[in-house]
């Protein structure tokens, strides 16, 4: 068994479906035990009182939302340069989430932001440049809902995130240069080192779940998209004729 | 090569002059928005002033994505796109020379008219230079990265819409730097930084969105 | 004419469209002066294979070969050699017919006869519609540009989908002595059609497509 | 244990808007999905298994 | 089965289209049980003839009536008694056949059998696509999905134009044995074609459109 | 007569359906234009507030403009409109009813992500009120109003860019009252008057609107 037999979506189909129980498991677990460290061992902070505790959701989400669409543009270069049909896939399986998380943060981040600034929402570096990969993912999102034939809709999509990927840094460092004139955040979390070692311990345990999360539904969704695919193969008849 | 670039150039630019207007009306349209902002806003002219090269760029942006719904569109309708492809030159070429035509018909004539809106709005001179000189930098990226959405959207049901989710998000550094520049020239911060990267912006789409465009309109005529 | 040693084959090609899958194991050569005509009834697949001949469309499996080679590999000598005309015209509307052809010569990069063009057009029955914007032309008018285009581009190998929808019973006699002297001179043709054709004197190779029976009727 | 009562925990230091509406919609941003997941996987299936039974009695028909 | 006392008539219709006169002084009536086959050469005007039948365009000159009043005056009753199918189908490229007929008969105000309309759809030789958006479907697919319609429609007069464009020799067959059926029943038809049609048995009128002569072909 | 009205309402919404996410992609276009303008004018709370309502209804108009491109052409197209027009039920319904299935389509998403872009735009809770008031009685007269411009350039070759040029001039009104209203209400002057006014102009829309829209069409086929 070489790496290229996992690569056929056939075996995959079964891997995954081997996996998907421990990463699920896995996300649970770590879940629970991050929101314990969030809402039970981590002091309050001096200077947000407990708002700060959204910390823990945001900036995990926040991470999530660029790793995974760093993740699809690899899988979309892998695809265009290689042909494979599983990048594609993956590709395809893993863009609702990271909207999801984009999502996440930006809500969480303007959750945040009313008790902190006062405003729900400030044009600020960051926030802008979160919007604007919300508006990339729901481009890729949408350009995919639009094509329909499989083959075509993969390659317009990853085309489309590969350009996304080339545009932003340069997204994020353009509205960090225009944006000079306008302070970030005006409270440093930093300040207190006792507190920020289990702060920090719980970003971190919730950040693994997020990622666990994202695998285990990936995974999932890469399993529907592979029987749908494959359909008229003769291992997705066995499949369906053993299930029935 | 060359002569296959002129030839897209040139019949794109006769289709443009036998369409009497049609550019034309890019430019009302372009008029038109940044004109809705005083009716929508109020008509205090220093606040004007300030917002003036944002709208301008905004209303620039825009002007040029309603047109580049139908970069490859008409094409594909009669059929003729397919000719194109299926003729021995290289796509790229004809990605390219259909930009160049997109920006010689929709970017110049913005050229010609934006400092009359700058006017309107109460620039001044020198900010008027720069807001030449941003655009004049800044459209052909419109124009460029456009051909991408218009390929990767070619025949495809939500068509112009659909153009605009995909692109609007990839214009905003141009955008940025482009607005920036006159704002920065009109607080005395001087506009060089902005313009250089501006500058930077279009070389880049100068050398990856033809190919992807080209990519893209293969995949789309599949 | 054209060069004698050209060959257009087809190894094991299939064909999906969405799941339903329209044909497989296709194998075929066509050769210098030959002419295949692609059968079979409506929704069979006649169309979806002329657009993998192009190179427009890629196949499920299998290969389109020029002269031996898959024409993957050399996508510009190919498609320097070969015209396809399928369902729509590529007639722009904004053009009369002879910018058209103009155009259509300087996007294949061919050089452009004024009076060559003309004389095409005349003899295609367009003599009164030479300054007309093709917009406002009939049906059948604008195919006859679409088919003056195609034989000046002076391609050794025609592609065509359906060339005589539209046209009337003179054009369709026209352009049966047309493919007749392409054949001639040593041209190929891959085409379909549904409707009777007359060519004496030709080689004919046919090819029924569809791995289904033609729709029933009752 | 930085909490006295549940009432305590649910008010959060009077940032309790901010905070469980953030942690309420991530939650339901999780739970969505998962369901959504969920009912695609039975739709598939479902429909894939329609669509043999469609292309099984067809081929019955033509044979 | 339809009135028998209907008749479509024309009274000195004079067509133009840019500086070119069509045709003038046209005059026909139209019974019960016949058949008008509109013949002409490519750009004669038949298409333009059959959209003043149709309502849809103005007439240079002359009127045409229905039942001896002109159908300017009594639009509603007329378009309830009368079908158009041009060379555009009329189907939407997101609905599957059957969802097509549905909102088709909505349109017209009929009512709809889901029963009837997908017999008559596999009769079509649809059978395989009922539920693929007819985006997908070939050429003639989607022509037989705009004869299904036709068909459902009930109307007493049809007005085609080229109905039989891109259909395969089966679907030919199937059409000619329904406009008979149609006919025989009492109904009116014009229609326009280059193809052969074999009608037996049944009254035809043929009218030559084009003042000048059909262009010349050498 | 009402039937004929709500087969062709059925008809298009099942389209609007079919086609997924089309409607949403022309909210995320509102969205989307609504920010550009931050990025262009720059980030200060307290002008944003100033010009949000202004750019809200701005943004807002070229949305539904933009989806009003293909209220017809769509339809043109493959030949439905032709059999919708020879059907024989008035054609004045026929309009109605398309024009109506479009604000179902785009006008009352556009009511639910309104909201989030006035909090964006820093704008009071009250504001926020009026402006909801605004746009629901405004967006219907843009789908009105458009559906004449689309009727009149159907199958033109200029298409969405002359509807525009066509139509923004009929919106002024809705704007400047919609727009003025939020800003009533943020000056403390009050938005009844305005509010009234666009009332006013909804129902002269509703009552003039289908008739010419119905006329334009029957010419645009000919
Ligand atoms: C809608 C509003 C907001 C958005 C879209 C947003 C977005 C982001 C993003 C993208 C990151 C990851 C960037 C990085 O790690 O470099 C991040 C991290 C962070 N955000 Fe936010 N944010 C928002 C509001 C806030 C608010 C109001 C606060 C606090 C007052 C805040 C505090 C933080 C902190 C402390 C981090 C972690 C920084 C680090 O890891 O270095 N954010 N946010
Ligand atoms: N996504 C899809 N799912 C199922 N079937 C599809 C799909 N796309 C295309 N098809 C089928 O593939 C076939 C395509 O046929 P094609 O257009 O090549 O036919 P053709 O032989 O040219 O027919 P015609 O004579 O009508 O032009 C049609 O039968 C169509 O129904
Ligand atoms: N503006 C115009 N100026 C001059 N001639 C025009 C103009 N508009 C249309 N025509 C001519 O009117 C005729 C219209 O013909 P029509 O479409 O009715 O032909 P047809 O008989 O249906 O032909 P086909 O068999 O090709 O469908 C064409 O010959 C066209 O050239
Ligand atoms: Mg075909
Ligand atoms: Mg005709």
């Amino acid at each position: 068994m070489n790496l290229y037999t996992f690569a056929s979506p056939a075996h995959f189909y079964t891997l995954a479906g081997r996996l998907i129980p421990w990463f699920a498991w896995g996300a649970g677990l770590f879940t629970l035990w991050g929101l314990y460290i969030g809402f039970f061992q981590a002091p309050t902070d001096f200077q947000q009182g407990e708002a700060y505790r959204i910390i823990f959701i945001h900036v995990p989400a926040a991470w999530m939302s660029m790793f995974i669409y760093l993740v699809m543009a690899f899988w979309g270069a892998i695809g265009l340069a290689f042909n494979t049909r599983l990048s594609f896939m993956m590709a395809r399986a893993l863009a609702p989430t990271g909207a999801m998380f984009t999502f996440i943060a930006l809500w969480s981040g303007a959750f945040w932001g009313k008790p902190m600034w006062g405003a729900w929402w400030v044009w600020d570096a960051r926030l802008t440049s979160e919007l604007i990969l919300l508006f990339l993912y729901v481009g890729i999102i949408a350009l995919w809902a639009a094509i329909d034939d499989i083959r075509r809709g993969d390659r317009a999509g990853s085309l489309l995130t590969l350009i996304g990927a080339i545009n932003v840094p340069i997204i994020y460092f353009s509205v960090k240069w225009w944006n000079t004139l306008h302070q970030g955040s005006s409270i440093n979390l930093m300040k207190a080192p006792s507190m920020a070692k289990t702060m920090l311990l719980g970003m971190l345990v919730l950040a693994i779940a997020a990622w666990l999360y994202t695998i285990a539904v990936a995974l999932v969704r890469v399993r529907r998209i592979i029987l749908e695919r494959e359909r008229q193969s003769e291992w997705v008849k066995a499949i369906l004729a053993k299930e029935s | 090569m060359h002569r296959f670039l002129l030839a897209v150039l040139r019949r794109d630019l006769t289709l443009a002059a036998r369409r009497r207007g049609d550019w034309l009306i890019a430019q009302f349209f372009f008029v038109m928005v940044a004109s809705l902002f005083p009716l929508g806003v109020g008509p205090e002219p220093a606040m004007l002033a300030r917002i003036g090269p944002g709208v301008l760029w905004v209303a620039a942006t825009l002007a040029s994505l309603l047109s580049l719904a139908r970069l490859f569109s008409d094409d594909h309708h009669d059929g003729s796109l397919e000719h194109m492809v299926l003729s021995p030159e290289p796509t790229v070429l004809l990605v390219l020379g259909k930009s160049l035509a997109h920006w010689l018909i929709y970017g110049i004539p913005l050229l010609l008219v934006a400092p009359i809106l700058g006017i309107q709005f109460n620039l001044s001179w020198e900010a008027i230079r720069v807001l030449e000189v941003s655009l004049l930098l800044g459209t052909p990226i419109l124009s460029l990265l456009g051909g991408v959405g218009a390929a990767l959207t070619l025949g495809l049901r939500g068509g112009g819409v659909l153009l605009t989710l995909l692109i609007l998000p990839l214009y905003v550094p141009a955008l940025i730097f482009g607005a920036g520049a006159v704002d920065g020239v009109m607080a005395g911060t001087g506009a060089e930084a902005q313009l250089s990267l501006l500058g930077a912006f279009l070389v880049l789409s100068l050398m990856i969105a033809p190919w992807i465009a080209a990519a893209a309109l293969r995949v789309s005529l599949e | 004419m054209y060069a004698d040693s050209s060959t257009l084959s087809v190894h094991e090609l299939a064909c999906a469209r969405g799941d339903r899958l329209l044909f497989k194991g296709m194998n075929f050569t066509l050769k210098s002066g030959e002419l295949l005509l692609v059968q079979g009834g409506n929704g069979q697949g006649k169309t979806s294979l002329l657009r993998l001949l192009t190179g427009l469309a890629r196949a499920e499996d299998g290969e389109v070969r020029w002269c031996g080679e898959p024409i993957a590999k050399q996508r510009e000598i190919y498609h320097g050699e070969m015209i396809y005309l399928g369902h729509a015209n590529g007639v722009k509307d904004d053009l009369n017919p002879l910018e058209n052809l103009r155009f259509a010569a300087g996007l294949q990069g061919r050089g452009f006869d004024p009076a060559l063009a003309a004389a095409t057009l005349q003899r295609l029955g367009l003599r009164r519609c030479l300054d007309l914007p093709c917009r406002v032309l009939s049906f059948g008018q604008r195919r006859r540009v679409a088919l003056a285009a195609l034989l000046l581009a002076g391609a050794s190998l025609w592609i065509l989908d359906e060339p005589l929808t539209g046209l009337d019973i003179h054009a369709v006699a026209l352009m049966e002595g047309l493919i007749r002297d392409h054949l001639n001179a040593g041209g190929m043709m891959v085409a379909t059609t549904h409707q009777a054709l007359n060519l004496e004197g030709v080689a004919v190779q046919r090819l029924l497509v569809g791995n289904v029976a033609i729709p029933e009727l009752s | 244990m930085n909490w006295a009562s549940w009432s305590d925990f649910w008010n959060m230091g009077g940032y309790g808007l901010y905070v469980w509406g953030s942690y309420g919609v991530t939650a339901a941003g999780v739970l969505i999905e998962v369901i959504l997941l969920k009912r695609a996987a039975a739709e598939t299936h479902r429909d894939l298994k329609r669509m043999q039974q469609w292309t099984a009695s067809l081929q019955g028909e033509e044979s």
